[in-house]
């Protein structure tokens, strides 16, 4: 068996091996063969955790509290997993798309930093889930942070540097809020391991061990996106490439929350519990309801990540291990239809050159694989019986109903609306994709792929009958799987397919899920 | 109205820290190291070997930490040369295109090997006397940074800055892989001959990440500096290969 | 096995349909691709219907558990269930016969059988659903696939489509709510288990329950209130696409009503649920079935174009079936349900003969159309005999089901919804005359001059469906048997049938002899006729108006704007009623919501900063920071 | 009488709310990121100060200079100072980040005022 190490030891090395050889190609092949490998090993370990039990890992050879705890249990194994996953979907969408997301000087240059930014995300992200030392956490937060802030920025447009310029700033903030929290944990605690620091906390006074809870959970929470301190998330996660969007919404935030939610769990005991759910349900609102005014489709996205990582804070802050179980069944379930939702408007927006929803009128004729996989995910995401979402959904208000409490209650509630207002808004961009003729200014644009992919002896609209055919909604989800010239590139294919794979096999084989999700549900609550 | 609101928060804010925290943070004087810190004190002799218990714990007890602050530094450089990319001929370079003149240029090529010794002792000595990678590498990257400033004409390789930096990054991941190599089958952990306290040649491991962090840091601040000044000898250019693949030519605008 | 059937041939057509239209794409032979999806639609659909009509037999001892996504589905069939499946499937398959030809350019709609199957597997699934949650997730892929039917249309269409989608999502939210209340109330989805915790359950639970639950019921059946998505979405789909929705996929509202108040919760639920005799789920439910007859069909009177007329009687008459069966008489039941299929047989029959005039006209404006009696006789009769239905005017079947309606509603002492019918009805037939008056009769517009009657393949559905309309005028007891038996599988007294009509214990109706005395008396005033001498045949044109003789160049158009006065009395309430702005209220509500809540990202960094330093004092404050 | 620790304390907390406070008031961005660098300076001083005790020595053992037991019971606690050390140099990284990226911005915009770096809102 491989040590778990290679997690962080792989990508870090592959990284600087990256900026050492410089090259683009190279760079490429780096990236996806170390993660690749990780894809391949992150099983096993997940299965061995299951049989074995929690593997902790001697860094150092000094045995913690001196040296660092950490190791991987049922929590840690099933993120590394996911996280892996994800990044290698997202590195091959990445292959055909990051040349063309940053028009700059110096842009074949940046490429190659790409990939070592984003191994060194993944490295961060790894950590992050292992580490079970207070302080080690800051620091793999701050990887994880510094690669998302200027990935964010990567293609160097006013917006994104912006974007990137209020990330840091919160994010700075939330640094130093959890430094002062670690601080005053190490000082009433004399150890920087997780579980002392709960035992100390619980003994300390109540005003003690409720800074440290707030400071902390405010600091971490910026990364988590609870409600007022996610102000920074529909900037950051609609300027961003959308690759790295799919990266940010589909498991850096989750990540964050997670692992929030275990040292809430673990260390503070029940004390945020009631102010997260509060904050949680308002998230739901604000986000929903944000979402519904946007014109722009990363915009909406984004914002509806907002919501639906509150809905998952919710599920988690009942402070019951099926709410914690339904929630992890919503993150499963949010990664893959949001991360497949951010590829696809990535190549929306690359085909049209616009950011505004009102502008893909029509696309699904030119890029119907595309929009089918839109309009999947965006089911799922809503949560129709069939799929992913449904169950997950379920299995939340299920919960909530059982925690006979009123904040139970409201939660049922608010998510029901939520649902709706989340139907209304992405359901009203497939129709725009799969609406009438194009219109306005944008359509020279589509003239312009039209001829790409006709000259190409490609001649995908040449008779009125398809034209109209592939207008329909589900003319394109038929049509998925003869993708044209215009649509995604073959690599790009794969990864958003990979992503909808999931929400769909998710939904056939929920209970394979539920019951993956079982042990990790139960380590949530453990460290 | 701003400074009024922003004033009111952080006085609720000191009202609810002060309230909290004040009994526990003012008044005890502790006379007494805590649990963690006695530990590091007692084990930093029989585990590491270092005199510098500083250095003990940020190399080698909490090893894992150093090797990601490594890594946020090279995120920094990594991140402000890709922003940085236009900055070629522009940027702060209008502010270094003074040229120092004759004394400032020969003045710091005079000191720029004592700066660079100083800076190299500092990293050699780290497990001995306070100091370290960090501060050494600092100091060696300042006489770098001192001849940018003072000679407009003087271009720094960032691809040659690169190549050391990935060397000295990838000495400190295999120093640490060594550390599973061994017969402990722990990342980082110790593995060289102890030597005797206060020597040079003891603490095992410590002074090579040391020296390995030097070179990073101080690598790695250079490339920072040049990004920033656009002090680039080699241009925005790649040097790997350069075409696109056939298959992600679609993504005409 | 014969569930399995029903719910498992609609699925492979979908699915089926799907890989099809994948594999021979419409681009490369679309000719091949339509005639195979024609061929696939027919053959499922009518093995649908025989199935549905051979498993009567095991309506009320069949029924399967599927574990299907990890969660075991029930589904059972039952008298009441398979006197839906034969309708759903019976006029499903007559409609996919009627679209064979009827579907004006196929090309354009290359996935309608596809979505056909699918929103019929929806539909079936609802109605075999035997649990709170296998009919929640059946009746969320019924309205899933009813909006991805919808899509098969114009622009309009689917942004009508988006607004059902609305509505749908909010039935469906509220059903799961009502799923989760009664969940956690019983401790189970089961209905056995329902029905008998319900029993010992105080009115205020069972109220809360049934509220949840009969929402939704009646949003789908789009009672008044809620009535609002309807007519722009059925009205703008293809007009078979609208013929199959409005005869039936509206009714399984109907059917969840009549379910839920009847069978699914146990008999004894409608009478907990009551504070007192004025009060009641069983009165309001009946104040609303008077209101949705009432409004909408007096808004159909002012429509200027024949489906959206039509779509708004759909509306109204669904007023009837609710009051019926709210009424919870053995008289109001079986009306209730008898008119879900006279209301299924001459809606379509109408909307057939709509979709024949629009085949060959292109439009269905009522102020362009007229005249048309002589081009096209065969749709002439069958919207005749439609209307005559619809107006509850003998010897057609609607007039049975309204006759056993209004008396059972003077009969269980409800005598101002009893007069709502009757105004209701009278709505119906000022609006009816303006329809067939505005299709077919006047003067022909010069254009329409070489217009012809449709094909055979579009004739014998319409006469097909005339059959059925007069066939049940005179034989209701055919139907009202099936009904009969529903009402004694459920429990309640059963109604006592003849063949044609209603026995003498329950109020005498003889429709054979109604039928005869029609007849006869048509037959009398023809020879007076014929014996008067009088007659003389006159062309359309040979007609004035205003003191001028008109010509084919110049006709006077009656047609144009009918009921003009009328609408200028009425109009303004009807066309935008206190509905129609609590509606606009709420989104506007919701939208200013978004609008504010959006402000609070307001982009200045600092503000976010704040935000981050107000959220630690708010929530110390909160958590008791300051003890 | 007023201990080291208290007068740290107080310096770190007064040091952390100026940052704050400059953070949410200023209108520059140089001038935010400046108040970053406070708010870092005060937690770094905060940290330490967590590490003092009295009469505490720098935690080095010295070669010949008394017993290393004895040294090692007047050592200051290294545990703190090792994290300074980590949180000085992440807090470097992320200045330099954020004054690159605000520089590009300045290039774009010719600006770094707060109130005109509102692109991206609502």
């Amino acid at each position: 068996m491989v040590s778990p190490m290679i997690l962080i030891a792989l990508p870090l090395a592959t990284a600087f091996l990256i900026v050492l050889i410089g090259s683009r190609v190279a760079a490429r092949w780096l990236a996806l063969a170390a993660v690749a490998l990780l894809v391949g090993l992150a099983p096993f370990w997940f299965a061995d955790i299951l049989r074995n039990g929690p593997m902790s890992i001697v860094l150092a050879d000094v045995l913690p509290p001196l040296g660092i705890a950490f190791g991987l249990d049922a929590l840690s194994a099933g993120f590394v997993l996911l996280i892996a996953v994800s990044g290698l979907l997202v590195l091959l969408y990445s292959v055909p798309y990051i040349p063309h997301a940053g028009q700059f000087e110096g842009a074949k240059k940046a490429e190659t930093r790409y990939y070592a930014l984003f191994l060194l995300l993944m490295a961060g992200s790894f950590g992050l889930v292992m580490t079970k030392d207070i302080f080690n956490l800051f620091v793999f937060f701050e990887i994880l942070c510094i690669s998302s802030y200027i990935l964010v920025a990567y293609s160097q447009e006013e917006r994104s540097l912006e974007a990137g310029i209020k990330y840091m700033i919160l994010g700075s903030i939330g640094s130093a809020f959890m430094l002062v929290a670690i601080g005053l944990s190490y000082r009433v605690a004399g150890s920087l391991a997780m579980n002392d620091i709960g035992l100390a906390l619980a003994a300390a006074p109540h005003g003690y061990a409720l800074l440290v809870a707030v400071l902390f959970t405010l600091g971490f929470g910026i990364e988590a996106a609870i409600f007022p301190l996610n102000t920074w998330l529909p900037d950051a996660h609609s300027s961003a490439p959308s690759s790295i969007s799919a990266v940010l919404s589909g498991f850096v935030i989750e990540v964050a929350l997670v692992v929030l939610v275990r040292i809430g769990i673990s260390v503070f005991g029940t004390l945020m519990e009631p102010a997260l759910g509060v904050l949680a349900l308002a998230g739901v609102v604000v986000g929903e309801l944000a979402a519904l005014g946007q014109k722009e489709l990363k915009r909406t996205l984004a914002f509806s990540s907002i919501g639906q990582v509150s809905i998952m804070l919710f599920a988690f802050s009942l402070g019951t291990q099926s709410g914690d179980w339904a929630g992890l069944g919503q993150l499963l379930m949010h990664t893959g239809a949001k991360s497949a939702l951010f590829l696809v408007s990535g190549y929306f927006i690359l085909r049209t050159g616009s950011h505004e929803i009102e502008s893909y009128r029509g696309l699904a004729r030119r890029m119907p694989a595309a929009a089918a996989f839109f309009s999947l995910a965006a089911l799922s995401l809503v949560g129709m019986p069939p799929f992913f979402g449904f169950f997950t959904k379920f299995r939340i208000i299920e919960v909530a109903a059982a925690a006979r409490s009123a904040l139970g209650y409201a939660g049922i509630v608010v998510i029901l609306f939520g649902t709706v207002i989340e139907a209304v808004y992405l359901f009203r961009i497939v129709r725009v994709l799969y609406g009438g003729a194009i219109e306005g200014a944008r359509s020279d644009a589509l003239v312009g792929i039209e001829a790409a992919a006709g000259a190409d002896g490609a001649t995908p609209f040449a008779d009125g009958a398809t034209q109209g055919a592939l207008a329909n909604a589900a003319g394109s989800l038929a049509s998925a799987a003869t993708p044209t010239r215009a649509d995604l590139p073959a690599l790009a294919w794969i990864a958003v397919a990979g992503f909808v794979a999931l929400v769909l096999v998710g939904g056939f084989a929920f209970p394979w899920f539920d019951q993956a999700l079982q042990p990790i549900a139960a380590a949530l609550a453990t460290l | 109205m701003r400074k009024v609101i922003g004033f009111l928060l952080i006085a609720s804010f000191a009202f609810f820290i002060v309230s909290l925290v004040a009994r526990d943070l003012w008044v005890d004087d502790p006379s007494q190291v805590r649990t963690l810190g006695q530990a590091a004190i007692g084990q930093t002799i029989p585990q590491s070997g270092a005199a510098n218990t500083v250095t003990a714990i940020v190399v080698q007890f909490r090893g894992l930490d150093t090797l990601g602050e490594v890594t946020v530094l090279f995120l920094s450089a990594l991140g402000v040369a890709l922003l940085s990319g236009e900055f070629a001929g522009r940027g702060l370079s209008e502010l270094f295109a003074d040229d120092g003149g004759f004394i400032l240029h020969y003045g710091t090529r005079l000191v720029l090997p004592l700066i660079a010794l100083v800076g190299a002792y500092i990293v050699a000595h780290g497990h001995l006397s306070p100091g370290g990678g960090f501060p050494g590498g600092v100091l060696i990257a300042t006489a770098v940074f001192a001849v940018l400033m003072t000679n407009a004409q003087q271009r720094l390789s960032t691809r040659l800055m690169a190549v050391i930096e990935g060397l000295a990054g990838l000495a400190f991941v295999g120093l640490g892989t060594l550390g599973l190599l061994g017969d402990k089958f722990s990342f980082l952990a110790n593995v060289l001959p102890k030597g005797q306290l206060g020597y040079l040649f003891s603490a095992g491991i410590i002074p090579l990440i040391y020296a390995a962090v030097g070179t990073k840091v101080a690598a790695e601040l250079s490339t920072l500096v040049t990004s920033l000044t656009g002090s680039d000898r080699d241009g925005g250019e790649d040097h790997g290969a350069s075409s696109i693949p056939a298959d992600t030519q679609g993504g005409a605008r | 096995m014969s569930i399995t059937t029903l719910l498992l041939v609609p699925l492979a057509g979908f699915l089926g349909g799907l890989a099809l239209a994948a594999l021979v794409p419409g681009s490369k032979s679309p000719r091949t691709s339509g005639a195979i999806q024609k061929f696939v639609a027919v053959a499922g659909f009518a093995l649908l219907f025989v199935e549905a009509l051979a498993t009567r037999s095991s309506a009320g001892v069949s029924s399967i558990e599927l574990w299907l996504f990890g969660f075991p589905l029930h589904f059972a069939m039952t008298q009441l269930s398979w006197y839906f499946i034969a309708m759903v499937t019976g006029i499903t398959l007559v409609t996919v016969l009627f679209s064979l030809q009827g579907l004006r350019d196929n090309g354009k709609y290359p996935l309608y059988y596809v979505w056909l199957f699918a929103k019929t597997f929806g539909m079936l699934g609802v109605l075999l659903a035997n649990d709170l949650l296998s009919f929640f997730i059946m009746w969320e892929v019924m309205s899933w696939c009813t909006y991805f039917l919808l899509q098969q249309g114009g622009e309009k269409s689917k942004r009508a489509a988006g607004s059902y989608l609305v509505y749908a999502v909010v039935a469906g939210m509220t059903l799961l709510g009502g799923l989760m209340y009664v969940l956690f109330h019983v401790g189970s989805v089961e209905f056995d288990a329902i029905s008998k915790a319900f029993a010992g359950f105080g009115a205020g639970s069972v109220i809360v329950a049934l509220v949840l639950i009969l929402i939704p019921m009646l949003i789908e059946a789009a009672a008044y209130p809620a009535h609002w998505w309807l007519p722009s979405a059925y009205a703008n789909a293809e007009t078979g696409i609208s013929a199959y929705l409005a005869a039936i996929s509206t009714r399984i509202g109907i059917y969840g009503m009549t379910f839920f108040l009847f069978a699914g919760f146990g008999l004894s639920v409608i009478n907990i649920a009551s504070v007192n005799k004025f009060v009641s789920v069983q009165e309001v439910l009946m104040v609303i079935g008077a209101f949705t007859m009432v409004v909408p069909t007096f808004t159909a009177l002012f429509q200027h174009d024949a489906k959206e007329l039509m779509t708004w009687h759909s509306i109204g008459q669904g007023g009837y079936m609710i009051v019926g069966i709210a009424s919870s008489t053995t008289l109001g039941i079986a009306g209730g349900l008898f008119h879900v299929f006279n209301h299924m047989a001459y809606v379509s029959l109408i909307l057939f003969s709509i979709a024949a005039v629009e085949y060959r006209t292109g439009t269905t404006n009522l102020n362009k159309l007229g005249g048309l009696i002589k081009k096209q006789p065969i749709a002439y009769l069958g919207m005749l005999f439609g209307i005559i239905g619809l107006a509850g005017i003998p010897p057609m079947n609607g007039f049975v089901s309204k006759w056993l309606i209004y008396r059972a509603l003077i009969l269980s002492g409800h005598p101002f919804i009893a007069l709502s019918a009757i105004i209701a009805t009278l709505g119906t037939i000022l609006s009816v005359y303006k329809l067939i008056h505005n299709t077919f009769l006047g003067q022909l517009p010069e254009r329409y001059n070489d217009v012809k009657e449709v094909g055979w393949g579009m004739r014998l559905p319409i006469i097909f469906m005339m059959a059925v309309v007069w066939f049940t005028g005179i034989f209701p007891g055919t139907i009202l048997s099936v009904i009969a038996d529903i009402q004694k599988s459920l429990g309640l007294e059963a109604i006592a049938v003849t063949a044609h009509g209603v026995a003498p214990s329950m109020g005498q109706l003889n429709m054979l002899v109604i039928n005869i005395v029609f007849i006869a008396a048509l037959l009398v005033s023809w020879l007076i006729y014929l014996a008067a001498g009088k007659r003389k045949h006159i062309g359309q044109y040979d007609n004035y108006a205003a003191g001028h003789f008109l010509d084919a160049s110049i006709p006077y158009n009656y047609n144009y704007d009918f009921y003009a006065g009328m609408d200028h009395i009425f109009g303004p309430a009807l066309h935008k009623p206190p509905v129609k702005r609590f509606e606009q209220s709420i989104v506007a509500v919701v939208a200013g919501a978004s609008e504010y809540l959006r402000r609070l990202f307001t982009g200045n960094v600092t503000t976010y900063a704040a935000y981050v330093v107000a959220a630690a004092v708010v929530v110390l404050l909160a958590l008791g920071g300051g003890r | 009488m007023i201990s080291v620790s208290a007068v740290l304390y107080t310096t770190s907390i007064i040091l952390i709310l100026l940052g704050l406070y400059g953070a949410l008031t200023r209108k520059n961005l140089i001038r935010t990121v400046i108040s970053l660098d406070v708010i870092d300076l005060g937690v770094n001083i905060f940290l330490i100060t967590i590490g003092y005790i009295k009469d505490g020595r720098a935690p080095i053992y010295v070669v010949g200079s008394g017993s290393l037991s004895d040294q090692a019971a007047r050592m200051a606690d290294p545990l703190p100072q090792s994290l300074v050390l980590t949180a000085i140099v992440i807090g470097f990284g992320v200045t330099a980040v954020a004054l690159t990226l605000i520089m590009r911005l300045y290039e774009k915009r010719k600006t770094v005022e707060v109130s005109e770096t509102r692109g991206l809102k609502w």
